[in-house]
């Protein structure tokens, strides 16, 4: 299942620390479901996040990312109630993205 | 009831995905080509030598792992760089099929910090890859991986 | 003799006077487990939940938002520890998954069996409803105390069923559980072993359950993990809601009083 | 609904079971068979005193439940596991209590698993260390999700220490490290096939499955395990 996205944005003295949950399954392409069936790849393959229009964080991953990835990055220069937007691309080419105010 | 559920599932997801439609186009942004070479490569040393000249090792570097992960499926890892105009890192997993696992840009302004989850096959060595100043720098850390539970 | 006395064998006869080498020794997954923080993935299962809740679905084309699961028509706040319980309009002591197929069947109109038959997810499939609607009610129960009740009587005779069932030893391997689950500080391979038998075990299981499950990327309930261990008590298949997983979640329960509900956890 | 399943009055004395207790079982390395025997009998005395004191008035038990009972109404078969698992023998009834104890009954229980044990005829009980290693590594056989014709597992890792070097072991039974030290007299053999064949020969109501006579494992499987254990060039035995 893909999709749903949870983030949390709080600055942390004076540096923003935004914490990212992503629902994707991050399939490597070697694994079988319950009836044997392998199930082919299926990973998130870019991340991107902004800060306004700033761009603050880009990502390559391959599908040895855990599934329903965890980010933590952190950000100098930004202030409570600035809008962080944290979107994916995988190798299906669907894409989700969510977006948080600092706190 | 399963089938049914799958199809649910995958409608509320697709709603979610397409609402995204109007995020900023990932491709325009030219600092993000992809090392296809170093996430192909089959052994470490492969991957290394595919994002540039020989990484030295530094202890500038805090790399974050487990000493024992009670299941390889979710290692938490967090890299901290301190050498100066970090701009990039990158996490390696020695006995994966795969060592490359990601790579992260940082540009100027962003702290020279990641943290997130990898999987690793098996025990064996977690490699963070530094770029700080157009030069490689590396650290590693041994994490043991159990197959958890009763055995059953 | 190097040492004299119960030893080791002693703990695992379980003879009350246990001397032996209770090596306290913190578990080995302490560091690894404090390295996830709170961010725990269930919370999109638990999302998934909230909206199968309120969705019409099934033959009747009716929500859940009329089942009673203890505290009266629709009320999911702060339910789950106060589960099992003994339930009027059937007549028995029912626990969460037992009561959620009872709403599902009465109220939407599905079949029971079919409602069983996929209820949990297997190795690399997606989550099931059952899943997602139990791990809604857990999260919907954050912080409030543990508090099964023993006012009726058969809830009283849940729990002894349940403790007699606890030490019923059977099947080709003997098993009871009370096998793995008497002892403090003990673990199977390098899974440490909570003792169910009295209130620190009891709490720190009964309220991180359902828990999401980092291997298999999935929540997995009480009833899952009731039937996970009598497959390897070498039973046979253990059924969600039933007599045994009522009366033996009624004996931890009880045990488990008092604990605060911080569910769903996170765990192996 | 489920009607409660209740049976009016069982028979109590199952219920209060109590006497021989588990006797401690030394550390692995240092006790040989005979001391460990002696030991065994000598706690009769002891349980016998400890039967009075807890014997449970049977008028005072009104409803007490019947847990094969509920059981059986709460399990289905899968995969040719079927209810007659759930059929119990008079070891199982007599240990099925808190005390893990057999009250009475300990000694004749003690004695039927003695003599029922199967020594191999050849008189050989050692076979290949390398095999026992994966014996004692697999965790599966006889589980509904098990395929009925894989060779069963003796799952030994769960609760014991055993090789150098693994470090994923349980801590339920005592470890095993060096047991080979014992050395390989008639006694001990005999002493060590018959724990891994029936432990409750030696102690009634212990925890550790029945694996011969319970058809766990083959007596070739246990030769290999008895090898992991005594065979000197075993890991078990190996410093590092």
């Amino acid at each position: 299942m893909a999709g749903r996205m949870r983030m949390r944005a709080r600055m942390s003295g004076d540096v923003a620390e935004v914490k990212v949950l992503m629902q994707h399954p991050m399939e490597t392409g070697q694994r079988k479901d319950s009836e044997g069936k392998p199930i082919p790849a299926h990973y998130i393959k870019e991340v991107m996040a902004t800060l306004g229009d700033r761009t603050v964080m880009a990502a390559q991953w391959g599908a040895a990312i855990s599934q329903n990835p965890y980010l933590s990055f952190r950000i100098k220069d930004a202030k409570k109630g600035d809008t962080v937007k944290v979107s994916w691309t995988d190798n299906k080419g669907e894409t989700a993205s969510t977006e948080a105010k600092i706190g | 009831m399963d089938a049914y559920r799958r199809s649910l599932l995958k409608a509320v997801g697709a709603a979610t995905a397409l609402a995204a439609a109007g995020m900023v186009p990932l491709r325009a942004l030219a600092a993000m080509s992809r090392p296809e070479k170093a996430f192909e490569a089959t052994d470490p040393q492969g991957a290394m030598t595919a994002l540039g000249d020989s990484a030295a090792e530094s202890d500038q570097i805090e790399l974050e792992t487990p000493d024992i992960a009670e299941n390889g499926a979710v290692v938490p890892i967090s890299v901290t760089s301190k050498l100066p105009k970090t701009t990039r890192i990158s996490v390696l997993v020695e006995k994966n099929p795969n060592p490359m696992s990601a790579m992260f840009m940082i540009p100027e302004g962003t702290e020279p910090f990641i943290q997130t989850r990898v999987k690793v096959a098996e025990t064996g060595n977690i490699y963070a890859l530094v770029e700080a100043d157009g030069k490689l720098y590396k650290a590693s850390s041994q994490t043991k991986v159990t197959l958890g539970g009763c055995g059953g | 003799m190097a040492m004299s006395g119960r030893m080791m064998g002693g703990l695992l006869g379980g003879a009350l006077l246990a001397v032996g080498l209770a090596q306290a020794q913190d578990d080995t997954f302490d560091e690894y487990r404090s390295m996830f923080g709170d961010d725990n993935p269930a919370i999109f299962i638990v999302d998934e939940g909230s909206e199968l809740w309120t969705q019409a679905r099934g033959p009747e084309n009716v929500s859940l938002e009329q089942c009673d699961l203890g505290q009266g028509p629709g009320v999911v706040e702060n339910v789950y520890g106060q589960l099992p319980r003994y339930f009027e309009d059937t007549d028995s002591v029912m626990d969460l998954e037992g009561r959620l197929i009872h709403c599902m069947v009465e109220l939407q109109g599905f079949k029971r069996e079919e409602i069983i038959e996929g209820i949990y997810s297997g190795a690399g499939d997606n989550g099931t409803e059952m899943e997602a609607l139990v791990a809604y009610v857990a999260d919907a129960s954050q912080g409030s105390k543990v508090a099964v009740p023993q006012s009726h009587p058969e809830e009283k005779a849940a729990y002894k069923a349940g403790e007699a069932l606890f030490y019923h030893r059977a099947g080709p391997y003997d098993f009871s559980c009370a096998t793995c689950h008497r002892q403090s500080d003990k673990r199977i391979r390098l899974q440490s072993l909570p003792n169910l038998t009295e209130a620190e075990g009891a709490r720190a299981t009964y309220t991180t359950w359902p828990a999401y499950r980092i291997s298999q990327g999935v929540v997995r309930t009480m009833g899952w993990r009731m039937r996970n261990c009598a497959r390897q008590q070498r039973l046979p298949e253990l059924q969600p809601g039933s007599e045994a997983v009522v009366d033996l979640l009624m004996y931890m329960g009880v045990n488990a009083e008092g604990g605060s509900m911080d569910a769903p956890g996170l765990k192996r | 609904m489920m009607k409660r399943l209740m049976i009016s009055l069982f028979a109590l004395s199952l219920m209060s079971g109590c006497g021989q207790g588990g006797n401690g079982e030394q550390s692995a390395a240092s006790t040989n068979p005979q001391a460990q025997a002696g030991n065994a009998s000598g706690n009769t005395e002891q349980g016998a005193q400890a039967d009075a004191a807890s014997d449970t008035n049977a008028a005072s038990a009104v409803m007490a439940p019947d847990p094969d009972a509920i059981l059986r109404t709460s399990m289905q078969a899968r995969n040719g596991v079927g209810l007659d698992r759930l059929d119990q023998d008079s070891l199982q009834i007599a240990c099925s209590n808190a005390e893990d104890r057999a009250g009475d009954q300990a000694g004749k229980l003690r004695e039927a698993a003695m003599a029922a044990i199967e020594f191999p005829e050849d008189g050989n009980y050692l076979g290949d260390w390398k095999k026992g290693e994966a014996i004692a590594q697999n965790g599966r056989g006889m589980q509904y999700s098990d395929d009925p014709d894989d060779p069963n597992g003796g799952n030994c890792y769960a609760c014991h220490e055993l090789a150098a070097g693994e470090v994923a072991y349980g801590t339920m039974g005592p470890s095993l490290r060096n047991y080979g030290q014992r050395g390989q007299s008639e006694a001990m053999l005999k002493y060590t096939w018959g724990k891994i064949w029936n432990p409750h020969a030696y102690m009634v109501c212990s925890h550790m499955p029945r694996f011969g006579e319970a058809g766990i494992l083959t007596p070739d499987q246990i030769r290999h395990v008895m090898a992991l254990l005594l065979d000197p060039a075993s890991p078990v035995n190996k410093a590092e």
